[in-house]
C-alpha cells in the first residue's frame, strides 16, 4: 500500500518530516545523531566509510555521505537538524543548504531573508503596543 | 504554594547563544534584537522567580528517533547541556527541583497528559538560549530551572489545542504544590521560518505578529489552526510557536502584557518578545 | 479496512517463557496453566489474524528510568527481543507494520493522547510471553506484532480510566486504517501480585474474577478504582492488569465473551485468559 | 521540604516506586539496567567496586551491592525488576526475595502462595461461567 496522504502534502516546497520520510532515513539519522560525540565524529573522520557500514548506512545514503551531498541527504530524509551535525561543522550552515536548496547563493538566500524585514518598524508603529527600543 | 509570576517567551536559535559567546550582542545585525529583551530582564529583576520552567524542543541531544515523546519533563536535580555537535563548549549546568517535578508529573497525568518522566536530560540550545538570553551567562544561574520538552521534530506534532490545554493543566499542577515557589515560564521557540525545502527562508510577519497578539490575550483563537494550517503560513519549523501556548495556558486568561517586541529576521526567523504579568 | 476481530488477555510473567523453553507445560504444575489457553488457541486459528497490537510494560529493556513514557508506541519494521539480564537466548523477531503504526501515531496523537513514538524497540517477556503462550514458539511468527507498551513500573502511572479511554481511541484509530487487516489486540500482565515489600505473594482471587467479568461485560466498572485502590487489592504489580482495559476499550461494548479461564497461583500471580469476539 | 503524602503510603508491606523512591536510587537502578548487556556483567564480576565507581554507585548502595544484600537493596530503592537483572543469574529468585522482606522461607513462601489457589475450582464452579479445562 501507498503511504496516506496528509493534509500538509500540498505545501509547496516543504517535507514535512513524519513517519514517510523518518522511516527509510533512520538509520542515516542515527549515523548523524551519534556525531554528538567528539568520539564517534573522530571515528568518521578516521574512515567514513567504515563508520557508514558500522551505523547500516547503504547505498544511495552512503554515497552521499561520502560525497558530503547535503542536499541530497535532506533531499532523502536526513532531518536539518541531525544533518547539522554533520554540516555545520564542515563549514556548511543551514541557510547554506536552503539556498541550494533553491539554486541561489547563499547571498542571496540571505539578502531574501533581510528583505523579510522591509518596512517593520512601521508595521510594528501602526500596530502601536510594540516596543521598539 | 507555588505561584507562576508570569510567562515570557523567546526564540532559542543556536545564532543567539553564538552572539552572546562572541560578546557581539551590540553589533548592528543583533542590537535591535538584544535590546528587546532589556524590559523583559528588568521584570525579571524585580519579580524575582525561583525557578523557570522552559517549554521547548530538544534538537536532537537527548532524544533520538527511537524515543520521541510528545512532552517529556525533567525530574532530575540536575540538567546539563552538552555538545551538540559543533564542539560548543557547554553552559554551566542547571539545577532542577526534584519534589517539584514530580509533582508536576503526578498531577498532569492525573490530569490525563501522558508524559513521559526523564530521571536524566540534557538540554540543548532550545533550552539554553532563552535563559542565557533572559538572564545573561552566569555561575551558577540565577534560578532553578526545570525542562518541559515538546515533540515538534517528528510528525506527528500535538496540536495547538493540545498544548494550550497541557499548559492550563499546568497551572492547575503548580497552584497544587504546596511549597512557596516563585515561577516564571518560558515559551521558547519559533516564530515563522523554515529551514528545508525549496520553501526554507520564508517569514510571515503578519502571521507572527497576529499569534503574538492572540497569544497574549486570546490564546484560544490559535486552536483553530492545525499544525498544516501554521506550517503553511509560518514554516516547517515555525510549528515550534504552539510552544508558547503551554506557557500561556497556565497563566491567568487575563494575564497583563506588561512588554512586547518583534524583531524580523534574525538568522532565519522572525523572533517575539512577550512578557505576561500573572500576579 | 482494518477490522479488530478480538481482543485476548494473557499474564506475561517470565516464568511462563522459561516454562515453554523447558517443555513443562504438561508437567502438572503447569497444566492446568496452559490447558486454559486451548480455546484461545482455537479460537485464533479460526479468526486467522494478520496482526497483534500487544499492550505490555517493559521491565527494564527497552527503558530505562531516564525516560518513562506512559505510552510508548512500537514504529519499526522490526521487534527483536533481547537479553534482559539472565542470560537467555532471545527468540525470533517480530514483523512490525510501519504503515499501520504511522496511522496509529497520528490518530492517537490527534485524539490527544501523548504517546512516545518508536522507530527502533526491543520487546521484552511482556511483549514475546503472551504471544509465545498462545501461538508457540514459531519462526517466522504467523503473524505481524506492534508494540503498544503502558508504563506501569515508575509511578505516577496511567489510571485505569486513561487506559480504557486510549483503548477507545485505539479502536477509532483501527476502524478509520483504509487497508484491509485483521487486528487482534492483547491485553497483557497482571493479575493481582506482589514482588517487593513485607506484602509481597499476595494474591486476591476474588478482585481478580470480579474484574474479568467486569472487563468482559462492563469495563467502566474498573475507573472506579483509583491507582491506590488497585494496589490496595491486587498488590504493587497487580497494578498491570489496568492494561487489560487498553484492549477492552479498542472493542465493541457487546464483544462477545468466548473464553474465560483464570488459575491462581502461578509463579507469583493469578492469571486470567479471556477471548473476546468483537465480529 | 518532605515528599508530599500519596494515597497509597498507608498501604502496609508496600513500597510503591514513586519520584521519592527512584530518585536518590537512580545510580544503583541504572547499574543494574546495564546487566542487559554481556560486557557489562563481566566488566562488574571482573571487579565490581571498580564498576560502582564507574556507575556512580557509592556509600551504602555500594557496600549492598558488594555484599549482595538484595534485601537491603530493594529497602533503599532498587526497584524490583532492575534487581532480578542481578539477583536472578546468582540463583536468587524473585520468591527468595520476597520471602526474605517478611522473614519466611522461601517454602513457606511458596506454601503460601499454593494456599491462595485453595478451593478455586469450586470459586469459579460456583460463577459458572469459567472453562475449567
Ligand atoms: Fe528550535
Ligand atoms: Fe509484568
Amino acid at each position: 500500500m501507498n503511504w496516506k496522504k496528509q493534509d500538509y502534502d500540498d505545501i509547496p516546497g516543504t517535507y514535512v518530516f513524519d513517519g514517510q520520510r523518518a522511516h527509510p532515513a533512520y538509520a542515516i539519522n542515527k549515523l548523524l545523531y551519534t556525531f554528538n560525540d567528539q568520539a564517534c565524529r573522530d571515528e568518521f573522520d578516521a574512515e567514513p566509510a567504515a563508520y557508514c557500514d558500522k551505523l547500516g548506512v547503504t547505498g544511495d545514503y552512503k554515497k552521499a555521505v561520502l560525497e558530503q551531498d547535503f542536499l541530497g541527504l535532506l533531499r532523502m530524509g536526513a532531518n536539518i537538524y541531525f544533518l547539522a551535525k554533520m554540516c555545520v561543522p564542515r563549514g556548511v550552515s543551514v541557510q547554506d543548504a536552503g539556498a541550494a536548496f533553491q539554486g541561489i547563493t547563499t547571498e542571496e538566500f540571505q539578502q531574501n531573508l533581510l528583505d523579510k524585514g522591509n518596512g517593520l518598524e512601521a508595521i510594528l508603529a501602526k500596530r502601536g503596543d510594540y516596543w521598539n527600543g | 504554594m507555588a505561584k507562576i509570576i508570569g510567562g515570557i517567551t523567546s526564540s532559542h536559535i543556536p545564532a543567539v547563544g553564538n552572539a552572546i559567546s562572541q560578546g557581539i550582542t551590540q553589533e548592528p545585525y543583533w542590537k535591535r534584537f538584544f535590546d528587546g529583551y532589556g524590559p523583559a530582564k528588568e521584570w525579571l529583576a524585580e519579580a524575582k522567580p525561583d525557578l523557570v520552567i522552559v517549554v521547548y524542543n530538544d534538537h536532537g541531544l537527548n532524544f533520538f528517533l527511537d524515543k520521541v515523546p510528545t512532552f517529556a519533563l525533567g525530574c532530575a536535580d540536575i540538567y546539563e547541556n552538552a555538545d551538540e555537535g559543533w564542539g560548543l563548549k557547554p553552559v554551566p549546568s542547571f539545577t532542577g527541583d526534584v519534589k517539584l517535578s514530580w509533582h508536576l508529573a503526578e498531577s498532569l497525568i492525573e490530569q490525563e497528559f501522558d508524559i513521559c518522566m526523564c530521571q536524566e536530560m540534557k538540554v540543548d540550545h532550545g533550552f539554553v538560549n532563552p535563559i542565557r538570553a533572559l538572564f545573561g551567562d552566569q555561575e551558577p544561574w540565577p534560578v532553578k530551572a526545570i525542562p518541559l520538552a515538546v515533540n515538534t521534530v517528528q510528525h506527528p506534532v500535538p496540536s495547538a489545542a493540545r498544548c494550550l490545554k497541557l499548559g492550563k493543566a499546568l497551572g492547575k499542577a503548580l497552584e497544587s504544590y504546596p511549597e512557596d515557589t516563585r515561577v516564571v515560564i518560558l515559551g521558547t521557540g519559533g516564530m515563522s521560518h523554515q529551514l528545508q525545502g525549496e520553501r526554507a527562508g520564508i517569514i510571515d510577519v503578519e502571521f507572527d505578529l497576529e499569534c503574538m497578539d492572540k497569544i497574549a490575550t486570546d490564546p484560544e483563537w490559535m486552536t483553530q489552526f492545525s499544525n498544516a494550517d501554521i506550517i503553511r503560513r509560518a514554516g516547517s519549523e515555525g510549528i515550534e510557536t504552539i510552544m508558547w501556548l503551554v506557557m500561556r495556558g497556565a497563566l491567568k486568561d487575563d494575564a497583563k502584557v506588561i512588554h512586547k517586541h518583534y524583531h524580523a529576521p534574525i538568522s532565519n526567523t522572525g523572533a517575539g518578545v512577550l512578557v505576561l504579568d500573572n500576579q
